[in-house]
């Protein structure tokens, strides 16, 4: 990812402007979330609700993408079927760095109704792909939602550009360097 | 800077005909032959040339470019195609390398003897205005006749293709 | 007519670059200005609120996705052809800012004053076609193949239509040079070519239907050329991903982005000196009316239609593609056709 | 040729009609609930009373009978109950019954629940009980757990032994009180005798 390698290496010290500098990728990165435009089941019914007028996503800066390679971010939206996996798995690595996921109700975080007894459903999506914002609900109020796009920003606005390795945690050096 | 101009022109003209003959994926060729018709159109420019120019960029680049490049395109495995193929061999070889001898002759033969222009001449002045004016007076009255000629071979032209895209129901 | 920065600096290179860049310094914050038009007026229309969060009512938020445009991953997918994939999204956007070179901003200012403007105008559109099924072919992907197909067909179909209204206006202004066409205009509101041109006399309102014809026919087909909905099949998203730029990202993706917003000033600048006396002002030239008013005017006329076309983005549905070619052969060219005679007969008696 | 000049009208009026729509709208009063900032639904009402929210267990009222965790069709309750012992006292809970079984863990799993209220139906003390909070998403799965039981792990281990040291001294009681009443029914064979 061209911009950001350049950047990563060459500054050594830790500076204002270094920081400010990351404020402002961040700040970037955080307001403008562009959504991949892909629904599975009946949360994603929901999703369309916060989509229109009465909650509209576009106040958070997020406006949909049809395309995996220009999204920022996906909603896993529904019953994750083994199936339907592999395809999740296709398109988020489609997508292009930095890339965030947003899991969306009961089957997508733990596989909802299905995981004790779905032979054909995936328990939960963070088995295949890392997920950032747990959205609990079957399916959430579209301010449940919202919500999930509030941390969701609050996360990314947090995250280390710069550096990345000296921020680590103690633990997280030892599985980067293993 | 006029001159640096046109040297950088047709570096860009001859460059990309060099790729357009020498390229094996024939889609490099297509999108070489992008930059050779637009330096021949800013050569044009250079000429004072203006309404050439442009015609230049709108025809061959706007019309038959895209022709030639959706032919390509939609011809399947273009990017696989064997140039070589069919008629290969020395005989092959012989008989193109004596015609290229014959025409590098012949062209270095017109250089020498071309009565070639090295310097401006002082009394012709290169207009200012637009060229539109004169070319359409002369294409409404002196070549009027090539003029409706052109215009029947294009209607031929169209007319064959019709008939060719026409579905045979029989 | 000279021009202002040659009569400033002097008929140097230093003036040639500044020239150059004028109308890169316009398209930069005129594409941050429209893409928040676009998010805003399209919330507004939809009784939502748009971006709210991204400063004072977020208006920073065009600011924002260049940030973030500019972080993201720059990919070249593994089977693509690398040169002409990185190769596409330039030739795209040297197609619309080629165009700024002859679209006068003010009786002053016109970066080159050539005698073909509008011919150049319709030229350099076909750089655009190049670069779409430049991207389309080099993305290796079925989605962006079928894109760039539609957008060539679509956009070789409708400037057709739209040369039909370049000859009518070149055969009543008798040129071909915008300037002469906005000075043709100049004086009250009803010299103007939709209001009939500057001719006077009964036979102005004979002149009148045709142009309003035109003026119409000329705002359906550059929406057309420039791939906005209605005429968005190139990218349904619905249909086929993201058109001709499914497998583009980050800052390819950007310029994509840009020479679309490009795209649509210039149809719009165009459909302004056609029609509605470019630069002049609408009070006759006593009143609001000199190179300064002259930019105002010019540009804000020419936003006014970048704002129509937004609209029209946000009324309409997307047509299919046996529509679209429908309309383009069948209702627009006959149309443009015709009126193109009438005028041309009109012209002639006049 | 008549249909089709009319088609044509008929698309330009159907057009102008489709933009003079948007263009009312345009102006119109937006119906944007923004959220974060002045969305309040507990405060204005906005949400009904029967909204299938956050659960709630009000560990003093739950008398441990295990109900919820039998219904729940997707089993994300965990409940964990240690019987009480004498010496704890005359407990009860919030709703005055007799305090028969500690609730040593009440967990509910947010990311399984599906909010489908059989629990609250099932409860007898009507402990579990929906709550008017809905934004509780988290980073991480395990966040979405939520264990209402706030006693300390010495504590949870005491009432555990207290119920083995219970159950042993009940058992030495029953041995002795079965002791003394088979002694007391052997005396009574005897004088019957």
């Amino acid at each position: 990812m061209g911009f950001l390698n350049r950047l990563d290496d060459p500054f050594n010290a830790e500076g204002i402007i270094l920081g400010k500098v990351e404020d402002l990728l961040n700040w970037g990165r955080a307001r403008s979330d562009w959504y991949l435009s892909f629904g599975l089941a009946c949360c994603a019914i929901e999703f369309m609700a916060v989509n229109a007028s009465h909650f509209d996503l576009m106040r958070f800066g997020c406006i949909p993408r049809p395309s995996p390679r220009q999204a920022d971010f996906i909603i896993i939206s529904g019953t994750v079927t083994m199936k339907m996996a592999e395809r999740i798995i296709t398109l988020y690595e489609q997508m292009a760095e930095p890339k965030y996921v947003l899991s969306m109700g009961s089957c997508a975080n733990s596989g909802g109704p299905y995981w004790e007894h779905g032979y054909h459903v995936l328990k939960g999506i963070d088995r295949v792909i890392p997920v950032d914002v747990y959205v609990p609900g079957c399916p959430p109020k579209p301010e449940a939602f919202l919500d999930g796009i509030v941390k969701l920003q609050k996360k990314i606005n947090q995250q280390a550009i710069f550096k990345k390795r000296a921020k680590l945690a103690e633990e997280e050096k030892i599985i980067v360097n293993d | 800077m006029l001159e640096a101009l046109f040297y950088i022109f047709a570096a860009m003209i001859i460059g990309s005909a060099a790729v357009t003959a020498f390229t094996k994926n024939i889609l490099y060729a297509a999108f070489a032959l992008l930059f050779t018709f637009f330096g021949v159109a800013a050569i044009y420019v250079l000429l004072s040339a203006d309404f050439l120019a442009i015609s230049q960029i709108m025809i061959y680049i706007g019309g038959i470019l895209v022709l030639i490049i959706f032919g390509v395109m939609l011809t399947t495995n273009v990017s696989i195609v064997d140039i070589k193929e069919g008629f290969t061999g020395k005989t092959s070889f012989i008989i193109a390398g004596i015609f290229s001898a014959i025409t590098c002759i012949f062209f270095i033969y017109l250089a020498f003897k071309m009565p070639f222009i090295n310097h401006a001449p002082k009394d012709v002045k290169l207009p200012n205005d637009s060229t539109i004016k004169p070319l359409g007076k002369l294409l409404m009255t002196n070549y009027l006749l090539a003029f409706e000629v052109a215009s029947v071979v294009l209607l031929i032209a169209i007319i064959g293709a019709a008939m060719i895209a026409r579905r045979h129901d029989d | 007519m000279g021009n202002f920065v040659f009569d400033l600096i002097g008929k140097n290179i230093v003036a040639a670059l500044v020239i150059c860049i004028i109308p890169l310094v316009f398209i930069l914050p005129y594409a941050l200005i429209a893409i928040l038009g676009e998010l805003k007026i399209g919330a507004w229309m939809q009784d939502r609120v748009g971006p709210m969060r991204t400063g004072w009512k977020g208006v920073l938020q065009p600011v924002a996705e260049v940030v973030k445009l500019l972080q993201k991953e720059d990919i070249t997918p593994t089977i693509a052809n690398k040169p002409l994939f990185n190769l596409a999204p330039f030739i795209v956007f040297i197609g619309a800012f080629a165009a700024f070179a002859v679209l006068p901003f003010s009786e002053k200012f016109i970066p080159s004053g050539i005698n073909l403007g509008l011919f150049f105008v319709f030229a350099v559109g076909s750089f655009a076609v190049i670069g779409i099924v430049m991207g389309g072919w080099a993305s290796n992907n079925k989605y962006s193949l079928l894109g760039a197909m539609r957008s060539v067909a679509q956009i070789i179909s409708y400037e057709l239509p739209a040369g039909m209204v370049f000859l009518s206006i070149a055969t009543i202004a008798g040129t071909l040079d915008m300037q002469t066409i906005i000075l043709n205009q100049s004086g009250p509101i009803w010299n103007w070519y939709i209001f009939g041109g500057p001719q006077g006399g009964a036979i102005k309102f004979l002149f009148i239907p045709f142009f309003v014809i035109l003026f119409i026919v000329y705002l359906i087909s550059s929406l057309a050329e420039t791939n906005r909905t209605p005429f968005d099949i190139p990218e349904g998203e619905s249909e086929i991903v993201a058109g001709y730029h499914t497998e583009y990202s980050g800052m390819k993706f950007a310029m994509f982005f840009m020479a679309e917003y490009a795209n649509m000033y210039v149809v719009s600048a165009i459909i302004v000196i056609l029609f509605l006396g470019g630069w002049s002002s609408p009070f006759g030239t006593s009143f609001m009316d000199g190179p300064i008013w002259g930019i105002f005017w010019m540009v804000g006329k020419a936003f006014f239609f970048v704002f129509v076309q937004i609209w029209l983005r946000w009324t309409l549905p997307r047509l299919r593609v046996d529509q679209l070619m429908y309309l383009g052969w069948k209702v627009l060219l006959p149309l443009s056709i015709a009126c193109f005679m009438a005028i041309a007969f009109l012209a002639m008696i006049n | 040729m008549v249909k089709y000049f009319k088609d044509i009208l008929l698309g330009f009026w159907t057009i102008m009609v489709g933009m003079k729509i948007t263009m009312d709208h345009l102006f119109q009063k937006k119906v944007t609930m923004q959220y974060p900032e002045r969305f309040d639904p507990i405060d204005t009402g906005f949400m009904p009373d029967n909204s299938r929210n956050k659960l709630f267990v009000d560990i003093d009222d739950c008398n441990g009978c295990g109900g919820c965790e039998r219904d729940c069709p997707v089993n994300c309750i965990t409940v964990e109950t240690v019987k009480t012992v004498p010496s704890d006292g005359p407990i009860t809970i919030k709703s005055g019954a007799k305090r028969t079984l500690w609730v040593l863990k009440h967990e509910i799993d947010y990311s399984k629940c599906c909010f489908c209220s059989l629990c609250v139906e099932s409860c007898a003390t009507s402990a579990i009980f929906h709550t008017k909070e809905f934004d509780y998403s988290g980073y991480d799965r395990n966040e979405l757990k939520h264990d209402f039981v706030s006693y300390s792990d010495e504590e949870k281990q005491k009432k555990l032994d207290n119920f083995v040291a219970y159950q042993i001294v009940k058992k030495q009681e029953d041995a002795a009180k079965k002791a003394a009443d088979e002694a007391a029914k052997a005396a009574a064979a005897q004088i019957t005798k």
